[in-house]
């Protein structure tokens, strides 16, 4: 029972997960799911309760049962009690202020990203300002390794995401070319396919190979299917580089997703053995994303950015090359319009980076939310400072399948002109040596390449 | 700024996909005619997701497959309530139980339902061919179909409540998809065998973009039937269901 | 008469100041002065109707008649042909996409401020994404000099305002300690006076005086008093730095303010007089907002933005040191909520850049508006990325006198840090020796500084 | 991180202003505590914006001055509208007006209105105070008054018409200031010669941030009188009025 007195009125808060709840800003979600605050007197009562709670709580008292989830276990059975002896002392309002002060550099964050819980990082992103949360996050530095090194500070990627509403080769190639010569693509190449029929999704990795092998592009295809799909599909001997998979934060979602734990590390086995990476082994490509866990009535009661954190200790787990929180993609039932869009995605980026992730964020929004594209620019350059991994390069910004606006070939370049960012190295390499590129970083247009791309693939 | 050269180059390659390729760029950034092209098509799909269903043509048009058509309503009342509240999208409204409850002692092999969902635009232009298309096939099959239902604001969900009122053994539900920026009118289909009330999606499968210049009328009525008949010898749905079947469209996917 | 058919609706605008209105992005000022489109897709037709303006067409057709009002007098009359040549062809969505190209590089908008005229920029950014206002408005440079030097890239400075409801010297002084010893007050130490009282205005004035020349500390200070009082206060020989004035961007409303073009040229002549600067001599200090024409019923029927962006033609004429769009401040009927002031700052900073104007902002809420902290850290970052000059510092962003929230000390300390952005050089210096701040930029605790100040002053 | 020793230092500035000094800082930014704290004052001045004004109190408060009290409304009719429409806030309502005609052929000296404006609580805790620190100086300089008017959700300017419906030559109106995070309770007066519908506020006077800890009630009434005298000598309001008086508190100002 926590509780906390403003004027003449005391709040009370039941357990942990309601004290999480309450303190979380507003966002149309928690509200769907009864878990909000009533006010925002009530809001910030919680958030200065929250403040005083010890870390060391977080250990003893579970979100969602360790008996009934198997990822409360994976948490704490996976809990580095050896460097949480650094940060054992502070309540999350000490850990919020140690996170923000000078002691707090990269190496010794990267240190104790097993010694935060989800629970722990999302409680004190609850409490921070959107600044708070972009400082913090600068300071981490995850970086992964396939094809190529994504992560580096200064660096800038993209997936470049070619989606197609038939999954029509010619159609997703076209877009391909078109995302190459602007400089994207170097975080991954990535279809969601439109139908999850197997021989498609082979066709669809056996293009994407040749175009990787036969221009000598430093990156990685994927194709997103169903991790069943794709664990089938590399039995059948396909060439997958990454195995994709949605994740969420309960053992109910991920159920209603269709997986497990197991099966997650089975298809982690299997695409490890496939040795496809040159640089470095990090084999998967794991997506998220708030409201996940409500929208298949699996939350526990607890809110959905915390849900969301707890998917991120899923994610750990496999070493991912690349974990991508698809911010607006679902809809205002779960974040309402830009403001919510923008926290959430700060939020999200913030407790992946702590927790020792990849993250890239699909800057997005759907057609029936309260946002636009200057919402889209606003978030892009925060998360381009705050140093994110990547994100999505989608032809114009509009995904023709998927129906949701992303970010554009054009956005990518936007952000790493506006903040002096650059793509990977491996990548921006081979940009340079296509003539696509100068020293400068500025996109050159190369008829050649384009010619002999279009004659392979048109 | 591009030698006029590329930019025919480019163009060229804008016939294989209606994605928004080969924009051109002035400095990093989009020029300034798409970027307002865009805005607009941003303000048509807005107008989608507020789009009403067209109820008398739609009852007209079901009613020429010979089967009673009921017309419901899902719990929320108006297009913001739904948008907020998908919950209340999942179910019906107390005077569309009452309708449905004169079914109760019937048996279907598959109830058919019909919703606007996030953009009634793509129902009032698809559901009917799709339908044309599909039925046939349903009925040579020798399937019983249920009474079909119109149903506004329904979620996928709803079709649980709606098939478990009528005993049906699988439903399949047509829903406007939320719009995209180059569809305000793509249209999807959600098969569930067993239905039941609080069921989980991984029970179901899908066939999206279904619109001309997606996935086409007669394709998705093959592949909805392809599911249909998978999951009644399966005696289930969802992520065990795999779409095997190597349809006619495939062959043009080799490269 | 301008026309745009979208399906099978045309929309109609009488004339450019409606289609300009009707361009406009969404804001509540504009809806209350009942200018604004009435649909989305009317606005966006507006826009594409505006994008084929000729920009020839603003020399011919003014928003308000120039037989009627001395500002378009002003911008008309010293609008410079020669350099207009270079532009002279283009429409407005011509002139966006030069201005995003890399033709248009930084000298070259310098040369081209008065070639422009309020309405071309006013009516260019409504058609601009926020990433086209970023990227572009970084592209400008606009140095000034009094004391120090403000505006030079890699360079974010702060006006230290430490304004007490009651005036009380001492409470003010306490407040310029703390702001000087956490690095602000480059921009100017600029006091609101809670009453117009010409006598307090003066014993002010004395006091920052006495602190900048005892200190010598490289910044110049002003009492934000009625234009009337400063030019009575520089007659009985008080210690004027720079001259303040509200200034707006229709003769009715400088009206409404008390002022006209040839008041604030007097005091202007009387300031240059004092030759007070040390490295140069911009010794006015302005400040607008979108909004006050409307508040005053000064407007027209010419959209807040627009308005404002008349204002940078007044101002531009003075060659202030500074000039301030205080966004949030009036309130909600203007600017509704944290996506309305997002987007004003940004577009005022953009107009007043292009405008030759030394732009800094106000970046601020009152509690009757839909904005909070997080909107405020965001805008910040933005406005840092795209070269604004200078924000506020007011003590823990809490205004106590103007009731409403700027930014901290510590806010600009964040964009500092998060962008690795430097004071004012002089200032810089000073801080270095003072001991106060490190060859990194990092802000160290000096006591004994804080001592002397605090003997001499409390 | 500060030394000790820094930090009391630096607390020892705090006492000469309530703005939020020597908070100390963690890295860049404000501690934790601090931060917390001002959200919490953000709630509470959001609180205040849409509180209500103590009719009740009020009326019973105003009648002791022994002056009739008239019960007003702007055309705002809610807090949520008159936030949006600042122009239905200078209007008064039919019924207002109706009230207001009887005093049609009457001739005042000063009409005093009283609204809520940006924070009732602040009309709640301080129009009595002031008022009684100001009705002995304007009853002994033999001033004419007329009756008090207490206006639910009035802006500065409806003090205009309500004057110009009772031909007072002058207008005083206390007015709820917008709340500021320490101050949720702040009353301004503004002052206006020869009022009418129209005017712009360069024509007024201000006194502004009244309150216990702002400017006190005493020397508000004064700077009120002062100015209502200049105004009346001068036949003016305005820029063109200053506020010359050196009054008591303006002893202490000198360093
Ligand atoms: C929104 C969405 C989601 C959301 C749904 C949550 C929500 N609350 O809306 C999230 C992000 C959770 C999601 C997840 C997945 N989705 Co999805 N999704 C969509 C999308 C973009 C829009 C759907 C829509 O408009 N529905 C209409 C509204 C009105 O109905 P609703 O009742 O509000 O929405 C329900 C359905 O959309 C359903 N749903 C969503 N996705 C899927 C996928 C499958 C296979 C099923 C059976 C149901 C389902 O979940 C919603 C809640 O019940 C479509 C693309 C499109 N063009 O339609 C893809 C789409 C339907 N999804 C797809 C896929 C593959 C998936 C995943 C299997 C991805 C993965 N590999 O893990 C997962 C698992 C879904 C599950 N079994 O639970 C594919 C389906 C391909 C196919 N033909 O089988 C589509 C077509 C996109 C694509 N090509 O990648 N999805
Ligand atoms: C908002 C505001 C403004 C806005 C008003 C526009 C608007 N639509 O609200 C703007 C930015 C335009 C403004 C301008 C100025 N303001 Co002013 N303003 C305020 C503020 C912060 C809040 C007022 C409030 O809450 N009113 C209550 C609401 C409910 O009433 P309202 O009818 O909506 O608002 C009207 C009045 O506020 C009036 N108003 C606003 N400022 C001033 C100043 C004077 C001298 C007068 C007579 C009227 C006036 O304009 C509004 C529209 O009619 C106060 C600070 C405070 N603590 O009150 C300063 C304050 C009232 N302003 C002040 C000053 C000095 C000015 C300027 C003279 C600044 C300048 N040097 O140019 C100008 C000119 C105003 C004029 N004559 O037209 C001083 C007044 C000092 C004094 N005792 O004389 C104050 C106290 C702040 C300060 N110390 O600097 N202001």
């Amino acid at each position: 029972m926590y509780k906390y007195s403003v004027h003449n009125h005391t709040y009370h808060f039941n357990d942990l997960k309601t004290l999480m709840a309450k303190a979380t800003p507003f966002r149309s979600g928690d509200a769907l799911a009864g878990l909000i605050a009533d006010s925002y007197e009530e809001r910030v009562a919680a958030q200065i309760c929250l403040a005083d709670v010890p870390l060391k709580n977080f250990l003893s008292e579970a979100t969602i049962p360790y008996e009934t989830d198997e990822i409360t276990r994976l948490i704490i059975d996976t809990h580095d009690a050896v460097n949480f002896k650094y940060i054992s002392a502070y309540t999350i309002g000490e850990l919020r202020d140690w996170l923000l002060s000078d002691d707090a550099h990269t190496t010794l964050l990267q240190q104790l990203q097993f010694a935060f819980t989800p629970e722990m990082i999302a409680a004190v992103s609850k409490i921070m300002r959107n600044q708070d949360l972009i400082l913090v996050a600068q300071k981490c530095e995850v970086v992964t390794r396939f094809r190529n090194t994504i992560g580096l500070k200064g660096r800038f990627a993209a997936r470049l995401q070619p989606n197609h509403p038939t999954d029509d080769p010619k159609g997703i190639a076209a877009s391909i070319i078109d995302g190459l010569l602007l400089g994207s693509g170097d975080a991954v190449i990535g279809i969601n396919p439109a139908t999850d029929n197997p021989a498609q999704a082979h066709l669809l990795l056996h293009m994407m190979n040749e175009l990787i092998h036969k221009f000598s592009i430093p990156t990685q295809a994927c194709v997103l299917s169903h991790i069943t799909t794709t664990l089938d599909l590399i039995n059948k001997d396909a060439p997958v580089d990454l195995v994709f998979q949605s994740i969420g934060g309960t053992e109910k979602t991920n159920k209603s997703f269709g997986i497990n734990l197991s099966m997650l590390n089975e298809a982690y086995e299997a695409s490890l053995s496939l040795q496809r990476g040159t640089v470095g082994n990090n084999v998967m490509y794991f997506e998220t994303g708030q409201g996940s866990s409500l929208s298949a009535n699996a939350h526990h009661g607890v809110d959905q950015q915390t849900c969301e954190a707890r998917a991120y200790a899923v994610a750990r787990h496999f070493k991912p090359h690349l974990v991508n929180s698809v911010v607006g993609f679902i809809g205002p039932e779960y974040l309402y319009d830009g403001k919510q869009i923008t926290r959430a995605a700060l939020e999200d980026h913030f407790c992946g980076k702590l927790l020792g992730l990849p993250m890239g964020v699909d800057v997005c929004y759907t057609n029936h939310a309260e946002a636009d594209q200057d919402d889209i620019d606003n978030l892009l350059l925060l998360l381009g400072i705050a140093g994110c991994n990547f994100i999505m390069g989608v032809p114009g910004a509009d995904d023709i399948m998927l129906n949701y606006q992303s970010t554009s070939f054009h956005d990518a370049l936007f952000v790493r002109k506006a903040l002096g960012l650059k793509p990977a190295p491996e990548f921006e390499s081979w940009l340079l040596q296509q003539g696509l590129a100068d020293d400068d970083g500025n996109m050159l247009p190369s008829l050649t390449l384009q010619k002999q791309l279009m004659e392979k693939f048109l | 700024m591009q030698s006029n050269k590329n930019i025919s180059a480019s163009q060229s390659i804008k016939k294989y996909t209606q994605a928004r390729i080969a924009l051109g760029k002035k400095g990093v950034s989009v020029p300034a005619k798409e970027m307002l092209q865009f805005k607009m098509d941003h303000a048509h799909a807005r107008d989608a997701v507020f789009s009403l269903l067209e109820i008398d043509k739609l009852s007209k048009e079901l009613k020429s497959f010979n089967l009673p058509v009921f017309l419901l309503k899902s719990k929320a009342t108006d297009k913001h309530l739904y948008l907020k509240r998908p919950d209340l999208g999942r179910k019906l409204d107390e005077n569309s139980i009452e309708q449905l409850s004169v079914l109760r002692d019937m048996q279907y092999d598959v109830c058919i339902a019909i919703t606007d969902g996030l953009s009634a635009t793509a129902i009032n232009n698809h559901a009917k061919n799709i339908l044309v298309a599909l039925m046939p096939l349903l009925n040579k099959a020798n399937i019983k179909i249920a009474p079909l239902c119109l149903i506004e604001r329904g979620r996928v969900a709803i079709a649980d409540e709606v098939s478990s009122w009528m005993n049906a053994k699988l439903s399949l539900i047509l829903i406007g998809e939320r719009p995209g920026l180059s569809s305000p009118d793509s249209l999807g289909a959600y098969i569930t065998y067993n239905p039941s009330i609080g069921l989980k999606d991984e029970r179901r499968n899908c066939v999206s973009n279904i619109r001309p210049e997606g996935l086409k009328y007669k394709e998705a009525a093959n592949k909805i039937f392809y599911l249909i008949k998978e999951a009644f010898r399966l005696k289930l749905s969802g992520v065990e269901l795999k779409e095997n079947d190597t349809n006619a469209s495939l062959n043009n996917w080799h490269i």
